[in-house]
């Protein structure tokens, strides 16, 4: 009974900021159209809006019992209380992914591959606060382009956004993808 | 001149207490805290006459007037 | 079934609640009558969305109780009819379901079962399973399933409606938050290999209005639909195989509900399944169902790779009728039952009395509110038997 | 820095930590209905012979009632979804002299309370029902309720819904409530006048105020603010007629008529004689 490698991810910030969103449409990607398994799960306070909200997506070759992430590769963490809550279940040497004007307090330990990304700011740049999340995925998509090809990610950011918004999502997620290439050296 | 008291933790930015003002005399600040609000803030004071309205339809509990005699005593 | 909104057959990605309702609707449900509920509320709005598309009809009713008896109702009427709620609803449905079980009533009804007592919590839990068997009042019997995946949340609906039609009864799908909110691959195979039951009618037996028993001619009675002459009296009343409440008897007592009883419980290997893994000479067995399973396989063949324990895993996919036979068959002499449960310890007791001379003891490992980590059940595991 | 006065009302935190900001989404009707409710009862507090201890709030389940569990400076009781109105109808018997204030909601009251909503006004209850009818059910994520407007789409009504609306002073007031108002957020004094008239008053008072949902109707709380005056109108302009598209607001109805305990009384008292 072989078990297969599992590559987990985990987006955390407060309600409204698309953190739901980001898990489906890579889960998508990875099962859809990268022919990996996934699992997405959230959690959610009972609060809709400004409450703890994560997602998580555990991708494998095989099968993937256990649903939740058990040691992160990557964190995506867009508020301070999400950092807090998450940062301790990050893989040694994970990737982190935070947004500088929402996170500035990050524990020194862990040696973390540390990625400040201003969502908010390349959000607003891009048009809305409310592409927040495709600026995230696409900065995350630079950080994993060893796990996932770029073709499948956009099919699935397609096909999960209200279709007036697809051109605009696409420029945020080519906006944070950008960001993190120029801003980033090359083997990080 | 009456000064505006804000809780800043409390407060989510919804503004309504701006929009009950019935003079104007509290506006929306220019920028986004830490949390994605825009908090309120003093426009001009002296339009206040200490009526509490904002005080009273304020969802969070976060906002009051202090007049005179209060910050008096 | 040649409607193009029908699901077609490939690869999808769901959540447990949409796949939940697209098993629905390919078993032919036609009928939801619902309540929002968390973790519950999302089976419900894709029913909303998706019935009138399919020339079905959809209502939120002002409670669980109404909901509930919308689905006898359109039963009755001859569609298959289905809800889903969680923990606090389903408690309110308990009179309808023992009304449904008395009268032989097909419907389905989903639990995405959330931790009580009381409001409890909006997370995941298992805290339902006894209520499931013995929430109702009276005697009879019910069946239960537990579906661990977005695949099963697919496929156990779609197994439930065609037991309910077979067997006559109410069916409930013992889901969890965790497997309702859950996103998965779901591969939705060829129409035509998804087989589907539907409920023997006196029609297809040849038997007249004049001669119909809507209780008699066999264990399962062929069911009559309003609006087709067969004058068709349900009731809930003790009765005779014609629907007859008036000359009571002991004896008709006894036939009308040990029958409805024995319907299931004596046809436990007809309706009952389980799934093993890594039996083979193994000296101590997990066994769990629902979304625990994917951290207690997990464990197992953790501890196995990691430790060489060996340990076998059992998963209940039917939590009633409770196979005891077939857990007996499966297991002559272990040392270690361990039974990870996301609550105190129920389904531990059937189990416990079904192997208790199978084994030298058995662990419960509980969990309130949240899954089982890995981690958790190892622990366990390796302190009982290092 | 000077506090809000309410707060005084509020458990501010405890031993297990801060509890406020309240748990409301910005700009959500509920918070301001219990600002209202607690500003009234500072007044009762002040100017009738009551005592803190003397209040209760009784709240069902829902965004409504989702205020008077560990929030409040008072006796107060989170009770079973649409259940709020017959716990305290248990109160009332066990102790008349509570003044028992019921924060709830239209889905809370209307649909799965609905039968307790209108036994309790039949039997004029002594106690105040302020009912948040925000259209909508807030909590589990914006589903169709039975105050939906017809025509509108909710996450239960995909394409529209299908069904009227109740009008739930008129459901009080034929069942038999004595003191009947409608107010909406945006209408604070008028809310805070009649809730003090309600605990004021022998029986049933029941109060509906229109409440705003921003995130499910997807609508700034400014904006809704500012519509609340736009889409009702004063219950004296309208008594010639409905006005087309307009909700009255005002006291739909204030009578003298014993409430139950009264009537129970007497008989106990024969009894005692």
């Amino acid at each position: 009974m072989t078990r297969h490698q599992r590559f987990e991810i985990r987006i955390a910030g407060f309600g409204g900021q698309g953190v739901v969103t980001i898990g489906r449409i890579l889960g998508t990607a990875f099962s859809v159209y990268g022919g990996q398994n996934s699992v997405n799960t959230q959690s959610y306070g009972p609060e809709s809006r400004g409450g703890a909200c994560r997602s998580e997506v555990v991708v494998s070759e095989g099968d993937i019992n256990y649903p939740y992430v058990r040691n992160a590769d990557v964190l995506i963490a867009l508020s301070q209380v999400a950092l807090d809550t998450y940062i301790g279940e990050l893989k040694e040497g994970g990737i982190l992914v935070f947004d500088p004007d929402a996170v500035t307090r990050i524990p020194p330990a862990g040696g973390y591959l540390r990625y400040a990304v201003p969502t908010v700011a390349l959000a607003h740049e891009t048009g809305d606060l409310k592409y927040q999340n495709a600026v995230a995925l696409g900065a995350l998509y630079a950080l994993i382009r060893n796990r996932i090809e770029e073709a499948p990610l956009v099919k699935a950011l397609r096909q999960s956004v209200p279709p007036k918004t697809i051109n605009t999502n696409m420029a945020a997620f080519d906006k944070g993808k950008r960001y993190v290439q120029s801003h980033f050296s090359r083997e990080a | 001149m009456n000064r505006l008291c804000l809780n800043a933790t409390y407060c989510k930015g919804c503004l309504i207490c701006v929009e009950a003002c019935p003079t104007g005399a509290i506006t929306a600040s220019d920028r986004i805290n830490s949390k994605g609000y825009v908090l309120p803030r003093e426009g001009d004071m002296r339009r206040c006459t200490g009526c509490n309205l904002c005080e009273t339809v304020c969802p969070d509990f976060a906002i009051t007037i202090e007049t005179e005699d209060d910050s008096g005593e | 079934m040649s409607n193009n909104e029908i699901l077609k057959p490939g690869v999808y990605y769901l959540q447990g609640a949409q796949a939940c309702f697209e098993g629905a609707i390919m078993a032919g449900c036609r009928v939801y009558a619902g309540y929002p509920i968390t973790p519950a509320t999302e089976i419900m709005e894709h029913a909303a969305h998706r019935l009138p598309r399919l020339g079905g009809r959809f209502i939120q009713m002002e409670d669980e109780i109404s909901s509930a008896s919308v689905l006898v109702g359109a039963s009755w009427a001859g569609a298959k009819a289905m809800t889903a709620t969680s923990s606090p609803g389903f408690s309110l449905m308990q009179e309808v379901i023992s009304f449904a079980i008395m009268t032989e009533t097909p419907l389905v009804i989903v639990d995405v079962q959330r931790p009580g007592p009381g409001q409890g919590y909006i997370t995941t839990g298992q805290e339902d399973v006894m209520q499931a068997r013995w929430g109702h009042h009276g005697e009879g019997s019910i069946i239960a399933l537990s579906p661990a995946s977005v695949q099963d949340m697919f496929e156990f609906t779609i197994e439930a409606f065609n037991l309910a039609e077979r067997w006559r009864t109410p069916v409930l799908v013992m889901a969890e938050e965790t497997v309702a909110h859950m996103r998965e691959r779901l591969i939705v195979p060829p129409l035509d290999t998804i087989p589907i039951v539907n409920r023997t009618k006196p029609q297809d037996m040849g038997i007249a209005s004049e001669h119909y028993l809507p209780y008699g001619h066999a264990q399962v009675p062929p069911m009559a639909t309003w609006g087709e002459g067969y004058n068709i009296n349900h009731v809930s009343l003790v009765h005779h195989e014609d629907g007859n409440v008036t000359r009571y008897s002991p004896t008709v007592h006894v036939e009308n509900v040990a029958r409805i009883h024995r319907k299931i419980e004596g046809n436990v290997d007809a309706i009952a399944r389980i799934e093993t893994r890594e039996l083979e000479g193994c000296r101590h067995v997990l066994i769990c169902y629902g979304s625990v399973s994917r951290t207690g396989i997990e464990a197992v063949l953790e501890a196995r790779a990691e430790r060489g324990i060996p340990i076998g895993f059992i998963r209940l996919h039917t939590l009633w009728p409770f196979p005891e036979k077939q857990l007996r068959d499966l297991l002559p002499d272990v040392d270690v039952i361990f039974v990870p449960e996301m609550n105190l310890g129920m389904m531990a007791h059937p189990i416990m009395e079904a192997l208790r001379d199978r084994c030298r003891r058995m662990v419960s490992i509980p969990s309130l509110g949240s899954l089982h980590s890995p981690e958790m059940i190892l622990a366990r595991i390796y302190e009982e038997l290092q | 820095m000077k506090k809000h006065p309410m707060l005084k009302y509020l458990k501010e935190e405890g031993p297990a930590g801060p509890r406020l900001p309240l748990i409301m989404c910005p700009g959500c009707g509920a918070g301001q209905v219990l600002n209202y409710a607690l500003h009234a009862v500072d007044t009762l507090l002040q100017e009738d012979a009551l005592r803190k201890e003397d209040f209760v709030f009784i709240s069902g389940v829902g965004c409504s009632s989702r205020l008077a569990s560990h929030y409040l400076n008072f006796d107060s009781g989170w009770t079973l979804h649409g259940r709020a109105l017959s716990v305290a109808t248990g109160a009332l018997l066990a102790n008349p002299r509570l003044r028992i204030v019921v924060l709830t909601g239209d889905g809370d009251a209307a649909a799965i309370g609905g039968n307790h909503f209108i036994h309790t006004c039949r039997r004029n209850m002594d106690m105040t029902i302020l009912c948040m009818n925000n259209g909508l059910y807030g909590m589990t994520g914006g589903q169709v309720a039975p105050t939906t407007p017809i025509g509108k789409t909710t996450t239960t009504t995909p394409y529209g819904n299908v069904e009227d609306e109740f009008d739930l002073c008129r459901l009080a007031q034929t069942a038999g409530a004595t003191y009947v108002a409608r107010w909406t957020t945006a209408h604070p004094h008028q809310v805070i006048k009649s809730i003090i008239k309600g605990v004021r008053k022998k029986g049933t008072a029941f109060i509906e105020i229109l409440s705003q949902c921003p995130v499910h109707l997807k609508t700034s709380p400014v904006e809704m603010f500012r519509n609340m005056k736009k889409i009702t109108v004063p219950l004296k302009k309208s008594a010639a007629g409905p006005v087309e598209g307009k909700i009255p607001v005002g006291e739909f109805c204030d009578i003298k008529k014993p409430d139950w305990i009264e009537r129970y009384q007497n008989i106990m008292d024969q009894l005692s004689e």
